[in-house]
């Protein structure tokens, strides 16, 4: 076991070099020099060269990558081109509200998705079933911008119920919760209820049936418990996505996360703060899945304990 | 060994029900699943529907996408202008159509590509195994590891706008997760015993992966291309919806979206109508990757 | 005369399918007495399973009971409602079934899901549940029975685990044991000590209904044994006497193949052509196709059960001749 | 499970309507697409807001009738050498910063030095200060030119005639800091951005909001705003849903569509009489690459003139809130000859003219860049313009371009035609011909290239003409050589900057130059 | 006595378990296949039998040990040098369902084997010979083109042996043939591979776990506990008079199909089957065996010639 967390922890670390070698790569090849954008309308091509100078942009790329691989680990991710504050700051600030609405919307996600998830494997091929399966689909092939803009205009402006947009109090983040979560919960729903249709066809659950258990009983001692494996790892899975779709409903909903920062290093072409806030997304996906693969170890026992008579 | 009994009885009922022409277990699966799934039957017809507007698109409409009538822009849906006209006076059906065009090969062709990427690393990551299985797999955990909105607005960044850009994008994107669920299939498959029994014929290691491995990776790829297909489409729609994926004056459903946000409350048919078809073309496929995998995956024994 | 443990009559189950629906057990009557062993033998998908589950109400949708009576010490089963049926179940009827490998809940110590079949007949404390789990796998010759019962089902051995579903059926002492091929997914050791096992009940007053499709099984356990072909039952009787004087020319082609197996060098006796799919049955007898005897009587109907000889009861026309 | 589902349904239900949050009086709510990067003035030539609301300068410029014209703020009186390069300034005496510290001549002589020490963008106007060479290379630290007499005294001398020097006085830029109390966080941190202005920094939360607050030892009037919260909304349609549902009390339009400020505001009697507009004074031009294929040809520029109708983009783009330019110096500033004829818009001349010029139909080829980053008014009118030449056989493709890659084909001198807009920050057409045409290097890095090397020498040195009628004639004639002769741009339209009012704001007064920036004070709040 | 077709000398397979720890499937294992006979490997499930068929025919790599086929050491050849030999051995699977590609039709199967080693001219050669060996195994011919999911257990287990000849192989290792089928089907089979085996001169390796169907079909049988061989010589010497504690044991356990010849269960082997992870010391079966003395749990008995068969017991019974 103990091997097998190490393999599983270098890997994690692996991904993650990765992902900083290729960003910086891909972010150095890229055409438009950020001091001239830094200048602006005014700026003349001799202030730029000074600027390109005080920036470092003119050093060979390799040198570049290791200062810049050194920085990261003592939390100096570069100062941003555009906010011309330390990137780390800007992030800091940012990191929290995109984990509030993350969370957020994986709460509401999970609570819906396994509620329905259960409810319609309980009630396989029954007007219920194909009901949330329905929303559930719905929920898949919406697009996140597409859901953020008709709950912004119906509940927030129309009917004055949640603020529309700007970041004051927990009362912001529902509506961008239930719009970045709506897209989730349509995939957890039809994960638990493929997982659990499969597991109530395994043999131990007639033996618990044999055994004089209710249906209920069967379902909340027997098939949950095994149905919670798989979506454990399809949690992990999910939080790509919540940061994926974080980048629109900040935008929409105006939130200061991670997401609306890189989209604001974009068009800034703010490359410090483009490779710190992609680089942290990174991360945080690489220690969810890390979570995910031990959380899984620890709930199956097949896998805790090893070994076995064969 | 014996608990087979069980199984053997339940398969054979099951298959010998097929009639006897010589059908393949693939046709008679997909036949099978025509006739019970509506829907996936519905959501072919939908797509059909599609490719047609899309490929008779100057046929149908009088107007080009591009046509600037400046004098009635934002109009409400007339006879002129069967959906209306949208900020820059152009006819929102015939942008819709030729979006179609755009939005259905983004859709399409980079999911191919990165299915054959994928298909072709991960049968090779799976049969081989050892160092060449850590690189792909490693390779693909970078990928996997970003969110994918955040890799497709790198790499839109980096490469700039425009269409041939989005397909790379898009098949960037996918293609990791594809490599991984054949790899997984490959190592399924490995065990088999009709493999080992090929194996023992003497069949070469080309010739395994051709003959044995890939045909029956085939229901998996059907599958991940119909599921994977819808998703191109809401990424490429996300992209454009932040302005980073195909540019005005060519036309996709994202970014007709993104256009109309601002004209939400003064016209909101500009949004409605893109929006409806993302959906409906979306779900249409969704519908049919759902069919397809109960039909044809093995191991679905009970939808 | 003592009350029979099990007296199943007529009982019919039929799965609808898009072809009109089949039925994988048909008409099929028999009994259980009180501490005797009965034997339910076939080939595969003969419905001898799908017997077992009917009794147990454990038959998976589609497929329902369509007719037929099941009356456990009296009591009809098929009457009885949800909760009554749930009271039974684990208490007074039990069954233990063919895999041991997937019959238990792989992340569950095997102790408590023993315990959970007491807690839900007996109103006791958990340590009494626990204490009488320890007791149940000493009967079944479970040794070091403290360190297993915290062992999950992965590490334990198949023996093991098949003892460990023993135990779970017989800890609130049912009146009826149903196993459904216990032994097939074992070795031929093991099989033997869980056979020994099974006597060993027997001998205490359980009565048990034992499904197989091994002949040499039945031979050495069951007091009593019905052979089953495509739904129905085509003859039972005492053991001895259906081994030694088989009447049915199913049953005689089944024992004249597990015997040519000992007499070295000829060839083995087969019975001609296959299983019928159960979809599509031929008409009257379903053994017809396949059998030496068949003639238009056959084709005609299909035969009902005759008593030929006290407790020795066959399903056909030309019973005991011999073909020419 | 399911009862738990069924509670947090209704928790979202029941959230308050805590939309339209009671508001105190004195509170002014707007809101921004994009945040600021720095309140540095030095460092920055976008983000004027701050340096305008809380820094004093010498000069403000104000409009007065219409006109605008340079009053006199921090500076009370000043007298000009007769070659008009020395300028002796008197200074208002008494005024503190908002920590108490005095403002004296020294802090203005600090306030030059510093915008050269640190070297970013504004650096064009303390550049004209004698000495100003040595201390930009680091040679020197203090300004040669510039002599402090006391504290309320002080000289500065050119180091060639500028007239228009007071009027740049008046640009953001030239906000005044103190030298006493200057700290590294200044510009970053709200604490230590201390300026003599009517309000200060109470907070700046990046990418979100910032708060300015009455500063109580201000030396004017106090004004009827006394906190301005400022948020940072980048979604134009939520800004709109923001504003009609009362969460801001003011909104600047610049970047609806006209479509949407039709609809949304003038058709509708609750808003339209509150719309003030005021013109944005700057122009929007269609550049034309004078060194660039046929576009070198003067007669092809006249055509494009001729091809592009400017009053069916002023009715259907600007819904009428703009008004026709004709030549280089725009509406408003002083120096703009009113009397120029535009070019009427003629397609059949314009082949005509194409045919003489020797080009048959569709042989010009170039292409019309977009920006990526402008709002839709601006692409719109890209598109239009291509399709108008391609009535008259120009086949002019608009290609869009990312901004930082825009801004690069632009400054590399290859760009062929664009749509630009220039808005003036002073008073002086020096500030629109001089960049566009003041040397070689700046007419090729705005990629105009004008070729007539001679023209070019003299707007440079018009700049230098100390009498005002003088300055004005050359300025004309000049005006008409570049584009009524040579057609070096094709002049379009300068657009109207409208805003709407909430209703607690009594009246606004815009900046002059239609700014996106406002002073607060010229906001009146209803009591 | 015919000469030796495969000889296996001190065969040692081990597989990783995790943490360093080695599952020692087969140890030491030597055993000879004459031509044309049919050599029966029994025991319990887990007892490596499986592991030493693939090994034999070169499916699985030795970790020690040589074997030699018609007297030439094929351990050590190279892919390419081992060709000709791949020729020489079959395999025939347990599960009906999963030896036979579901893909691929019924004829492209049997042809596999014809098209590897271009046994045929052209396509019409090949299509005759496919239908040659259809018949052969019995399989009705109009089904050239069906696939496997159309055909019953039995049906699809002769289209595996019609594959497994289709190469003209001298030796077929046949692992479980027949344990997936009901007893009627599975004599057919039964009857099929005794006919083929006289027809087609081959030589058997019969691996399977029921010990009367080996007594039928077999003409010597190797008897393996966890591993090792405990017993091996001709099937009636074996079966009649068991000389290796364990192979009492097994046989006596075997229920006979036969009411009155009921056994009281007296010599029953109690206890479990031990870890192959770390098995017992010694003879690896004296922690069961009630002969069991201090010499068998010392020492590991060699496989030593006693009344006529070789038996690996230091006190056979």
């Amino acid at each position: 076991m103990k091997k097998k967390l190490l393999s599983r922890l270098g890997q994690s670390l692996i991904a993650l070099l990765g992902v900083a070698l290729l960003l910086f790569l891909m972010l150095r090849v890229v055409p438009g020099n950020p001091a001239a954008v830094m200048m602006g309308e005014h700026g003349d091509n001799a202030a730029i060269a000074r600027m390109t100078a005080e920036l470092g942009l003119d050093q060979p790329i390799l040198t570049q990558f290791f200062r810049y691989i050194g920085d990261c680990f003592t939390g100096n991710f570069g100062t941003s081109y555009s906010l011309s504050k330390p990137v780390a700051e800007l992030m800091g600030g940012a990191f929290l509200n995109t984990l509030w609405l993350a969370l957020a919307a994986a709460l509401f996600a999970w609570i819906l998705g396994i509620a329905c998830g259960v409810i319609a494997a309980v009630r396989k091929n029954g007007i219920l079933d194909h009901l949330f399966m329905g929303v559930s689909l719905m929920g898949v092939s919406i697009p996140v911008f597409l859901t953020a803009m008709i709950l912004q205009y119906f509940i927030a402006f129309r009917l004055h119920w949640l603020p529309i947009a700007g970041m004051d109090g927990w009362k912001s983040f529902i509506l961008p919760a239930i719009a970045l979560g709506w897209n989730s919960a349509g995939s957890v729903a039809r994960l638990v209820r493929s997982t659990l249709l499969d597991i109530l066809q395994e043999d131990y659950i007639d033996t618990a049936r044999a055994k004089g258990r209710s249906q209920l009983g069967v379902l909340v001692f027997h098939a949950l418990r095994n149905a919670m494996l798989p979506v454990v790892t399809m949690m992990a899975l999910q939080l790509s996505g919540l940061l994926s779709g974080a980048v629109i409903t900040e935008t929409m909903f105006s939130i200061n996360g991670i997401g609306r920062l890189a989209v604001q290093a974009i068009s800034g072409r703010d490359i410090p703060l483009l490779q710190g806030t992609v680089l942290f997304s990174t991360a945080v996906v690489i220690l969810g899945n890390l979570g995910a693969d031990l959380l899984y170890t620890v709930l199956d026992p097949r896998i805790r304990k090893g070994g076995g008579p064969q | 060994m014996k608990n087979r009994q069980k199984e053997l009885a339940e398969l054979h009922q099951r298959r010998l029900e097929d009639g006897n022409g010589p059908v393949s277990a693939f046709r008679a699966d997909l036949f099978r699943m025509f006739r019970k799934n509506r829907a996936a039957a519905l959501s072919v017809l939908v797509i059909l529907l599609l490719i047609l507007a899309a490929v008779f698109a100057p046929v149908l409409t009088p107007y080009s996408y591009d046509d600037m009538d400046l004098g009635n822009r934002l109009s409400p849906p007339s006879a002129a202008h069967l959906l209306g006209t949208d900020e820059g006076g152009r006819d929102i059906l015939t942008r819709l159509l030729y979006g179609a065009r755009i939005s259905l090969l983004i859709g399409v062709v980079p999911t191919v590509v990165s299915i054959l990427i994928g298909a072709a690393l991960g049968t090779i990551a799976g049969w081989r195994g050892g160092i060449t299985d850590t690189v792909i797999m490693r390779l693909a955990d970078i990928v996997l590891a970003f969110p994918s909105m955040l890799l497709a607005m790198v790499i839109m960044f980096t490469l700039g706008d425009g269409l041939v850009n989005v397909f790379l994008t898009l098949a960037l994107l996918n293609w990791a997760a594809v490599a991984r669920v054949v790899r997984a299939e490959t190592l399924r498959l490995k065990n088999t015993e009709y493999i080992e029994a090929a194996r023992a014929i003497g069949v070469s290691g080309p010739v395994m992966l051709l003959r044995h491995i890939l045909p029956n990776c085939l229901p998996t790829l059907i599958v991940l291309f119909t599921l994977n297909v819808p998703a191109a489409i809401l990424t490429e729609s996300s992209l454009s919806f932040l302005g980073m994926g195909i540019q005005p004056p060519s036309a996709s459903w994202g970014l007709m979206v993104n256009a109309g946000k601002n004209y939400l409350y003064s016209a909101p048919w500009i949004c409605a109508a893109p929006g409806l078809i993302i959906m409906v073309a979306v779900l249409a496929f969704n519908f049919l990757g759902d069919g397809l995998r109960d039909a044809l995956d093995p191991h679905q024994k009970n939808r | 005369m003592e009350q029979n443990t099990l007296e199943i009559s007529h009982l019919t189950v039929s799965f609808p399918t898009d072809r009109g629906g089949f039925r994988p057990v048909n008409d099929v009557s028999l009994t259980v007495r009180k501490g005797q062993i009965v034997g339910l033998v076939g080939e595969s998908g003969c419905g001898k399973s799908m017997t077992a589950r009917a009794v147990m109400g454990l038959i998976r949708s589609p497929g329902k009971v369509t007719g037929g009576q099941i009356l456990l010490e009296g009591k009809d089963l098929l009457a009885l409602n949800g909760k009554e049926m749930r009271s039974l179940r684990g208490n007074e009827l039990a069954m233990v079934f063919q895999d041991p490998m997937t019959s238990l809940n792989p992340v569950v110590p095997v102790g408590k899901q023993v315990e959970e079949a007491i807690l839900l007949h007996r109103r006791v404390s958990r340590e009494e549940a626990r204490k009488r789990t320890l007791e149940a796998f000493r009967n079944v010759g479970i040794s070091e029975a403290e360190k297993r019962s915290r062992s999950y089902p992965h590490e334990l051995s198949g023996g093991l685990r098949q003892r460990v579903m023993i135990a779970m059926a017989m800890v609130c002492c049912p009146r009826l044991l149903i196993a459904d091929e216990p032994t097939t997914a074992l070795d031929v050791i093991m099989e033997a000590q869980i056979l020994q096992l099974m006597r060993q009940m027997r001998d205490r007053g359980t009565s048990i209904l034992f499904i197989s499709h091994n002949l040499g099984v039945i031979a050495q356990l069951c007091d009593y044994t019905c052979v089953m072909y495509a739904g129905r039952i085509a003859e039972q009787g005492d053991t001895r006497e259906l081994f030694e004087r088989p009447v049915h020319p199913y049953t005689r082609g089944l024992l004249g193949a597990v015997s040519s197996l000992d007499r070295k060098g000829e060839e083995l006796e087969t019975i001609r052509g296959s299983v019928p799919a159960p979809g599509s049955l031929p008409a009257g007898c379903p053994f017809g196709p396949r059998c030496g005897l068949c003639d238009e009587t056959c084709r005609g109907a299909c035969p009902e059960p005759r008593e030929i000889s006290p407790g020795h009861i066959v399903r056909c026309f030309h019973a005991g001749e011999v073909p020419v | 499970m399911k009862r738990f589902f069924a509670v947090l349904i209704c928790l979202c239900l029941l959230g308050s309507c805590a939309a339209a949050a009671g508001a105190e009086d004195g509170l002014l709510r707007t809101a921004v697409k994009y945040d600021i990067t720095t309140m540095d003035v030095a460092k920055t030539s976008d983000d004027y807001l701050i340096p305008m609301n809380v820094f004093d300068r010498l000069f403000e410029t104000r409009l007065v009738n219409g006109n605008p014209s340079v009053e006199k703020s921090l500076c009370t009186d000043y007298t000009v050498s007769a070659d008009g390069l020395t300028y002796d300034f008197t200074i208002r005496g008494g005024v503190v910063f908002s920590n108490g510290s005095a403002l004296t001549a020294s802090d203005v002589q600090y306030t030059f030095e510093r915008l050269l020490k640190i070297n970013k963008q504004n650096t064009d106007i303390a550049v004209e200060v004698s000495g100003s060479d040595k201390v930009l290379k680091g040679e020197a630290e203090t300004l040669s030119g510039f002599t402090v007499k006391d504290d309320t005294h002080f000289s500065v001398t050119l180091t060639e005639p500028n007239a228009g020097f007071p009027a740049e006085l008046s640009s953001p830029a030239m906000s005044i800091v103190d030298r006493e109390t200057m700290s590294a966080g200044f510009g970053t941190v709200p604490a230590e951005t201390i300026g003599s202005g009517p309000y200060v920094v109470k907070e700046w939360a990046v990418n979100d909001h910032y708060t300015l607050e009455y500063n109580s030892k201000y030396w004017g009037t106090a004004p009827s705003v006394k906190k301005l919260i400022v948020s940072v909304v980048a979604d134009d349609s939520v800004q709109n849903m923001k504003f009609l549902s009362g969460e801001l009390d003011m909104i600047d339009l610049q970047n609806q569509d006209s479509a949407i400020v039709a609809s949304t505001y003038k058709m509708d009697p609750k808003y339209s009489s509150r719309i003030v507009s005021t013109r944005k004074v700057g122009m929007y031009f269609l550049a034309l690459n004078n060194t660039s294929g046929a576009l070198s040809n003067t007669k092809v520029r006249r055509a494009v003139a001729m091809a592009v109708d400017v009053d069916d983009l002023i009715r259907n783009l600007y819904n009428g809130d703009a008004i026709r330019e004709t030549g280089a110096i725009p509406t408003g500033i002083w120096g703009h000859n009113a009397d120029l004829k535009p070019v009427a818009f003629d397609p059949e001349g314009a082949k005509a003219l194409l045919k003489e010029a020797g080009y048959s139909e569709g042989q010009i080829r170039f292409e019309i860049a977009l920006d990526s980053s402008v709002p839709s008014t601006v692409a719109n009118m890209c598109y239009a313009v291509s399709s108008r030449l391609k009535a008259v056989g120009i086949a002019a493709e608009v290609k869009t371009y990312e901004h930082a890659a825009w801004l690069e084909k632009r400054s590399s001198g290859t760009m062929e035609c664009f749509v630009a807009r220039w808005g003036m920050d002073y008073n002086d057409p020096a500030n629109i011909l001089y960049t566009f045409f003041g040397t070689e290097e700046k007419t090729r890095q705005r990629s105009i290239n004008y070729q007539d090397k001679d023209i070019i020498a003299r707007v440079a040195k018009a700049r230098a003409i100390v009498d005002d009628s003088a300055r004005l004639a050359e300025y004309r004639a000049l005006e008409n050589k570049l584009i009524g002769e040579d057609m070096a741009w094709v002049p379009l339209l300068q657009d109207m900057h409208l805003y709407c009012l909430g209703d607690r704001v009594e009246s606004f007064t815009p900046h002059w130059a239609g700014f996106a920036d406002f002073y607060a004070a010229d906001v009146v709040l209803k009591k | 006595m015919s000469e030796i077709l495969l000889e296996a000398r001190h065969l040692t397979r081990e597989f990783p378990a995790g943490k360093g720890r080695m599952v020692h499937a087969v140890t030491d294992v030597s055993l000879q296949i004459r031509e044309g006979e049919t050599l029966a490997l029994v025991g319990e499930s887990g007892c490596g039998k499986s592991t030493l068929g693939r090994m034999l025919i070169r499916l699985l790599e030795p970790t020690e040990g040589e074997i030699l086929f018609r007297g030439t050491e094929i351990t050590g050849l190279s892919a390419r040098e081992f060709r000709p030999f791949r020729r020489q051995m079959q395999m025939i699977f347990q599960d009906p369902y999963a030896s036979l590609d579901p893909r691929m039709s019924v004829r492209s199967i049997i042809a596999e084997p014809l098209k590897t080693w271009n046994l045929c001219r052209d396509r019409e050669a090949v299509t005759e010979r496919v239908l040659e060996l259809m018949e052969a195994t019995g399989v009705s011919g109009e089904m050239l083109h069906r696939y496997p999911h159309q055909f019953s257990g039995g049906q699809r287990q002769r289209i595996g042996i019609a594959r497994a000849i289709a190469a003209e192989p001298s030796l077929i290792v046949c692992d479980e043939p027949v344990s997936a089928l009901d007893v009627s089907v599975q004599n057919q089979i039964l009857n099929l591979l005794k006919k083929l085996q006289k027809t087609r001169n081959l030589t058997y390796l019969f691996i399977s776990h029921d010990l009367s169907v080996v007594r039928h079909i077999s003409d010597r049988t190797a008897v393996m506990f966890l591993g090792k061989i405990c017993e091996t010589g001709d099937t009636e010497t074996v079966y009649t008079r068991p000389r290796h504690p364990y192979t009492r044991f097994l046989l006596n356990a075997v229920p006979r199909p036969d009411p009155r010849r009921r056994e009281t269960g007296g010599e029953l082997l109690a206890g479990e089957l031990p870890s192959p992870v770390n098995p017992p010391p010694g003879c690896r079966f004296h922690t069961r065996c009630p002969f069991a003395t201090e010499e068998c749990r010392r020492t590991d008995p060699p496989l030593r010639e006693t009344d006529g068969r070789l038996v690996a017991c230091h006190h056979p019974v």
